[in-house]
């Protein structure tokens, strides 16, 4: 076949990668994106096969390649539980980083399958956007590493910081761009592993000093890379599906990471500093009760104030993930809805660990996301509202982000429970949440704490309303 | 041979040599009219900037509720790698270069089928109420 | 000059004639690595797809507010037809050819200047209330 | 300069005229958007300038053209009233449609300047190219000229039909299609210009028979032929300019098309077929009163009405447009603001003649933009408003658009006005709107006819107002 028309079949497979994240834009359509994204991956892939002059032991370890690596990632797929989504994204941007740097290696030894030049000889437009790829490609591998063991739990969340740590960052940094430009002046492939080893040692260096909790940004800020990376590598085997591809990635990531950082009213800089947050939120601080009261209630009468409710309004967040309560919730919705209460689900843009987290976990358990409704669609309805069941969720409900110009979390849009006749707070402890503020509502006098595992209390919350 | 004769066959020989040249040279630049002149990494460049332009608008355009979803299917489309992996494999002789080739194959294909595969899975799960 | 002489000028030349031709080859491709290989409309098809995209979120997102501006600056904008019009003119030895360039040069130029100035005009009178 | 180096400064002034048009997004960006229109220009102007190659007559000629053009434009700029907009864009339009016919012409004579071949012999891929640019570029020339005829009345509104006319187009249009061809089989100069003059009577024919109220529909559509010629030229010259920027206008006419077509609850087919709608709404059939019951009002009622309420709603239209009432509009919402009464104005998206036509206008008069507020963010607001003072807009009210399913407008999302407590109708007569249609409205017990022009009997009700 033609270079012309593999590259058409390439630029195919790109427009059909952007009809993919088009499709997202609904639920309904989603799935039709989803594969229109497969058959863009279809076609990219078929359209090298055919390549003018693959030879047979190339197709023979491409087979290969794919029925290992696709099997891998097949049963992956499959088993994973929803929870662990996160760590599963980073795992996956680490293989696409350290693929990004072998098919760089690769290009290196055998740049006439590429045309850029004959081994030794490469051009040096190639070896800039190789290197570019390469060390990009490289810091995505270990960051998404770290990132992987820290939301997996392998390794302590906490930021892990010494002395001179930036210096250190600092030193490396500029000894990879020397390497980058000699490389570049020499095409030697001992200087393109040594990039490769500093990149990675200072994808390493720079995510250990962000806690564990922040990880989601740090994800999201390696996709965006890993899209760079994929840049890289198409400029330098001048391919169309990975330059275009890249650069979706790349905004994804980047967008993502704004999103987060905005719902938390941080910016991406005060993350990637690192030394916010610890593990997970019931780590941080237990809040000083003092003398203030606190009203306690149980499931009994949990249930009670519920079913003579007219609009309950549900808060999920965290807890409710820690504690795989969505099966439970939705068990408990089901009973409200056929008492005849109005039920519907608010979720905040940064409740969870990931965005769109809670999204998924309830339609997980069939709750349809018509009754599911984001931030500013809702917020004017506490009002209207009975009962708000928060569960598992804290941060997002506080309202010192707004009263409190000295919190941390000053700024970030709440949602207004506090609005609503009456707030149920299922949760363990009086501990604070995430980022370790505590939440002036427990206090209120029309807040009712039912301290307890989210899924237990929701269960036990249902057998009530069965009697 | 009498030299004459051999004057011209060397004759013909180079006017043969020089359409040679020029046949080439109108070969590059046949396929591409003006923009033989214009390095192609211009074209490339314009492309990446437009879909930079493009990914910002389709990826704000992506509804929050499926912002898990979208981090799991780029990872699925980022995986348009294996390209590159796959023609270092296939077309290179040196015996590294398809070693490291094979590598990335196999990794980009865990990432495609489980990228794909999760958000299949993922996407299954959002329904809207039955009536 | 001796017949083996002549032979081997003719083969000299002929080499010549061979490297010209490598080294034109070589020219058409140092320029433009892989690509070279590619014709140079697939990039522009790929460019004007992408514009496509970039336009059709773009448009999306003006405020129905700014629809009659809208159509005035997406009149000057598409008066960049200019470039073709200057070049003609420019390069063009042919009179007709000169000709043309002018008058496209001319009626693009009226575009340019009154659908920037209208559309300034008019968006000035968009204001926000004083307080 | 080299030619990458001028591609490159031919992309930078495509991604300005990009950003030009994301600055439009929000009134505060759009002054911002423009600037970044010119500095577009002026980059592709400048790097045309220096390239290689240019002769000193080629240069005379370009300034002498550049000056010539450039005031000529400038004046009208200056000079055109803000009602004539509809006409001018569509003068502009036929502008560049004819310039692309030239460019095209010079480029087949002297291809060289442009590297698609010699005289007479040119690249066929560049003979395709050419002649697409050159097709749609004619009949978007003459198009427009009949749409500028109609709407500025040098030509009667009046679709013109004859017998066999879709015949007579179809039959133009094959022919159109086999003279391309041979275009590009012969690359004749003689052929070339037969296309140009046959799609110049194509461009004609299609647009006569389409009455001159549907008029800004087809100046959208034009507009979108305009960039998409501009394409096919860009396509000639393998300019990168040309190529975005054709591909912007073109999207850019085609969605305000669209967006004028559903706010009217009709397709483009049923637009371009023709024969809907004559020249204005006053010329259309004035509707048969019968003994219904019309409750008319003077200046003073309606002023004593107004100043009693706390809040106004006002629904400008098409009649606003034609009487120039917008300056006496505002100052009467002046006055009413003096007296301590909430005022906001409500736009229809195809209220007027023109999208955002109400829009401009009001800005004209100084109506501070964030009074101005869009169908959806203001239709749950009418039954909160004591008075909706509706001047010169009649269509857009209609409740036969929810009601009557048999009506021409029945499915276009109205403004819901007949929810406010008393609705003022300024107009001059019982006549129905641009779409013919009788309005159920005027009937109604909590409506009020103002019969008048609009100006004369807003410029009234401000002076009752100021007893
Ligand atoms: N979504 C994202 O993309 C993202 C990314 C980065 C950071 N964040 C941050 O994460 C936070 C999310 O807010 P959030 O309100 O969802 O969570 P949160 O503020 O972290 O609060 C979660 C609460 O759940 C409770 N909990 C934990 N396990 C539980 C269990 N098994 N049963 C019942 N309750 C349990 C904890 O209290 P007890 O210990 O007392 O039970 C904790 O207070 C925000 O601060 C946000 O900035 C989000
Ligand atoms: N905006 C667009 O982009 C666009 C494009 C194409 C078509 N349209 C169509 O245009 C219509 C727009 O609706 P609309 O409500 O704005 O206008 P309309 O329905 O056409 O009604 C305008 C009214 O203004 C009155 N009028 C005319 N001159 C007047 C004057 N000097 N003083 C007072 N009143 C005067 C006329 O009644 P009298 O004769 O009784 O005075 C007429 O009923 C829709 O049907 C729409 O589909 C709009």
């Amino acid at each position: 076949m033609s270079a012309s028309l593999t590259s058409l079949l390439y630029l195919i497979a790109a427009v059909l990668f952007i009809l993919a994240l088009r499709g997202l834009s609904h639920p309904e359509t989603s799935r039709r994106g989803n594969l229109m994204g497969m058959s863009g991956m279809a076609v990219a892939v078929l359209a090298t096969l055919v390549h003018a002059g693959m030879h047979a032991s190339g197709y023979l370890l491409i087979v290969l390649g794919i029925a290992i690596g696709g099997s891998v990632g097949a049963v992956v797929a499959r088993r994973i539980a929803m929870t662990a989504l996160p760590q599963l994204v980073a795992a996956f941007h680490s293989l696409v980083g350290l693929a990004a740097v072998f098919v760089a290696a690769a290009a290196l030894n055998a740049p006439q399958a590429f045309g850029i030049g004959t081994p030794g000889h490469l051009y040096v437009e190639s070896l800039i956007e190789m290197s570019i790829g390469l060390a990009i490609g490289a810091i995505t591998f270990s960051g998404s590493i770290i990132a992987f063991a820290k939301l997996q739990g392998i390794m302590k969340g906490n930021p892990i910081t010494f002395m001179g740590q930036h210096k250190l960052n600092a030193t490396l940094g500029a000894a990879l761009a020397v390497l980058v430009i000699l490389f570049v002046a020499t095409g030697a492939q001992a200087i393109f592993w040594i990039i490769a080893l500093l990149a990675i040692a200072l994808g390493f260096l720079l995510i250990i000093p962000i806690g564990g909790a922040d990880m989601p940004v740090v994800v999201s800020m390696l996709n965006s890379y890993s899209g760079w990376a994929a840049c890289g590598i198409g400029f330098t085997i001048q391919n169309l599906a990975l330059i275009i591809t890249g650069a979706l990635v790349g905004a994804s990531g980047a967008i993502l990471s704004y999103v987060m950082c905005k719902g938390m009213n941080r910016s991406i800089i005060n993350v990637l500093l690192g030394g916010f947050g610890t593990d997970s939120g019931g780590a941080a601080a237990a809040a000083a009760t003092g003398d203030r009261h606190v009203k306690h209630g149980n499931a009994e009468d949990a249930g009670f104030i519920m079913k003579n409710a007219s609009k309950v309004i549900v808060v999920p967040g965290y807890g409710m993930a820690v504690a795989q309560a969505q099966h439970a919730l939705r068990e408990m919705a089901d009973t409200l809805k056929q008492d005849g209460v109005e039920v519907k689900y608010a979720i905040h843009p940064v409740a969870g660990r990931m965005p769109g987290h809670m999204n998924v976990l309830l339609a997980e358990a069939n709750v349809p996301y018509d009754e599911v409704f984001e931030l500013e669609e809702i917020n004017n309805e506490f009002s209207t509202a009975d009962v708000v069941y928060v569960i598992g969720a804290n941060d997002v409900t506080n309202p010192a982000a707004k009263t409190d110009p000295k919190s941390p979390i000053y700024g970030m849009p709440i949602l207004e429970v506090d609005k609503a006749k009456t707030v149920l707070f299922v949760k363990r402890s009086m501990a604070s949440g995430y980022a370790g503020v505590e939440n002036e509502l427990f206090f209120r006098p029309n807040t009712m704490m039912l301290f307890g595992d989210a899924k237990k209390m929701t269960e036990e919350i249902v057998q009530s309303l069965d009697h | 041979m009498n030299p004459n004769q051999l004057a011209d066959q060397a004759h013909a020989l180079a006017t043969q040599a020089d359409a040679l040249a020029a046949k080439l040279h109108a070969l590059g630049t046949a396929a591409a009219p003006a923009a033989a002149a214009v390095n192609p990494f211009v074209f490339l460049l314009a492309i990446f900037l437009m879909a930079c332009f493009v990914g910002y608008y389709v990826v704000w355009n992506v509804t929050p509720a499926l912002h898990s979803p979208l981090m799991a299917v780029t990872n699925g489309i980022s995986s348009v790698i294996i390209v590159g992996a796959m023609l270092a494999t296939g077309l290179a002789t040196s015996h590294w270069a398809m070693a490291f080739g094979f590598i990335a194959v196999t990794l980009a294909s865990v990432n495609i089928f489980g990228g794909f595969l999760v958000t299949q899975r993922m996407l299954a799960m959002f329904k809207k109420k039955e009536k």
